[in-house]
């Protein structure tokens, strides 16, 4: 699975993206966000406060609730603030 | 149409490649967004965009298709720059050209709205006290929620 | 600014002498109006504008200072042309400049809408069959209606 | 007192402009019109149906009850239909 960061998260975490291969009873973004959390200090810095960090999968913006799978490119990043 | 550049954008020509030839069009309403020196008090030496590369292409083009399909549009341009931009620099373009006016300059305001809600930028502002990320607004949530409820 | 010429219009200069400078400006809504080749089912060889000169610059010198009244706005532009022009030419550029975008959106659609049911231009155009004299529309007066109960 | 005509009235009356000078009686907006459709058949046409007539007195919007003198520039003019 391949996990990307932008903006504060990336800081934090340190990096753009990485690979992953969590385990298979992490099948949700919220899931997943917990699993993250526990990779190193800078990921648990990163995924904090749930609140204030978005998900896409694949592109698009996903719920904690969403589906995720080994084939899926899932990104995390503060709300937008664009335009 | 959408573009995601780190070059800047110069708006006469784009209009001009938008409505030329197209004389059904009679009002072209444009919106530009430029960094602006201060924010929140502090002066800004600059700012630096960073986006999500291949989603900011496919969120741009459903808004697009969104404001086509809720506007008698002729056509809809949005131009999002991204990397390191000084004070003054032009961030973002966005115009839809219609027969009439109104259409144009709802439509117009409406991606505008989107945009700043929902196209994955994050912003980078760097002030003589270091570079520090700009927090979303919930101006912006508001203004994109009277949209929400437009029961055209 | 306003101005009321017969020659031609650039917006990508009318916008860079507008913002030059000017870097607590954030936003920039625009709109140009265009004569369109079809008009209530008829092909339009050519349009003439004709105005009242004196009062049209009075009239639009005090929209302007309305508009930078009723907003938070940095400036305002009114470009508006007149004379004979052909199907695809500009007629009309209106600019407003704002920290903001919000009251740069809603200050262009103001102006707009007050042009179009109080400067002095009329609109003769030229089909096949002869020409005539533009009717003034009813959703003209309504669209500026919505501006009157404006309590802001 | 300098009238002036634009658009279909000017096509009507034959007159960009032209200086007039109405009896004291005529005192407003209103009168001067009445008084004006009595100059020729055009005038008569232009003013024939006064909703479709707009007033301006030294550049300023002017209703029918407006005064009127003979210093003024008086205008009559269609709707506006500008921008």
């Amino acid at each position: 699975m391949k996990v990307l960061y932008f903006a504060w998260l990336r800081s934090q975490t340190g990096l753009s993206e990485e690979d992953v291969d969590p385990p298979a009873d992490v099948a949700t973004v919220g899931q997943l966000m917990d699993w993250l959390a526990e990779r190193s200090p800078g990921h648990a810095e990163a995924f904090a406060n749930l609140e204030a960090v978005r998900c896409a999968v694949n592109q698009e913006y996903a719920k904690p609730d969403a589906a995720v799978g080994r084939d899926d490119e899932v990104a995390f990043f503060p709300p937008v603030t664009g335009g | 149409m959408i573009r995601v550049q780190r070059e800047d954008f110069e708006i006469g020509a784009e209009l001009s490649a938008l409505t030329v030839g197209r004389h059904g069009v009679g009002g072209v309403a444009s919106f530009i967004g430029l960094v602006r020196e201060m924010a929140e008090g502090k002066e800004l030496s600059a700012m630096t965009l960073e986006h999500y590369p291949g989603m900011t292409e496919r969120q741009l083009a459903a808004l697009e298709d969104e404001a086509l399909t809720r506007w008698p549009l002729d056509r809809v341009l949005i131009v999002h720059r991204y990397g390191r931009l000084a004070p003054g620099e032009q961030i973002v373009l966005c115009v839809a050209t219609a027969s009439h006016r109104q259409a144009a300059f709802e439509a117009c305001a409406f991606m505008m709205d989107w945009l700043k809600t929902k196209a994955p930028f994050w912003k980078l502002e760097e002030a003589a006290d270091g570079a520090q990320w700009v927090e979303a607004r919930d101006s912006d949530d508001q203004a994109v929620a009277r949209w929400a409820n437009n029961d055209r």
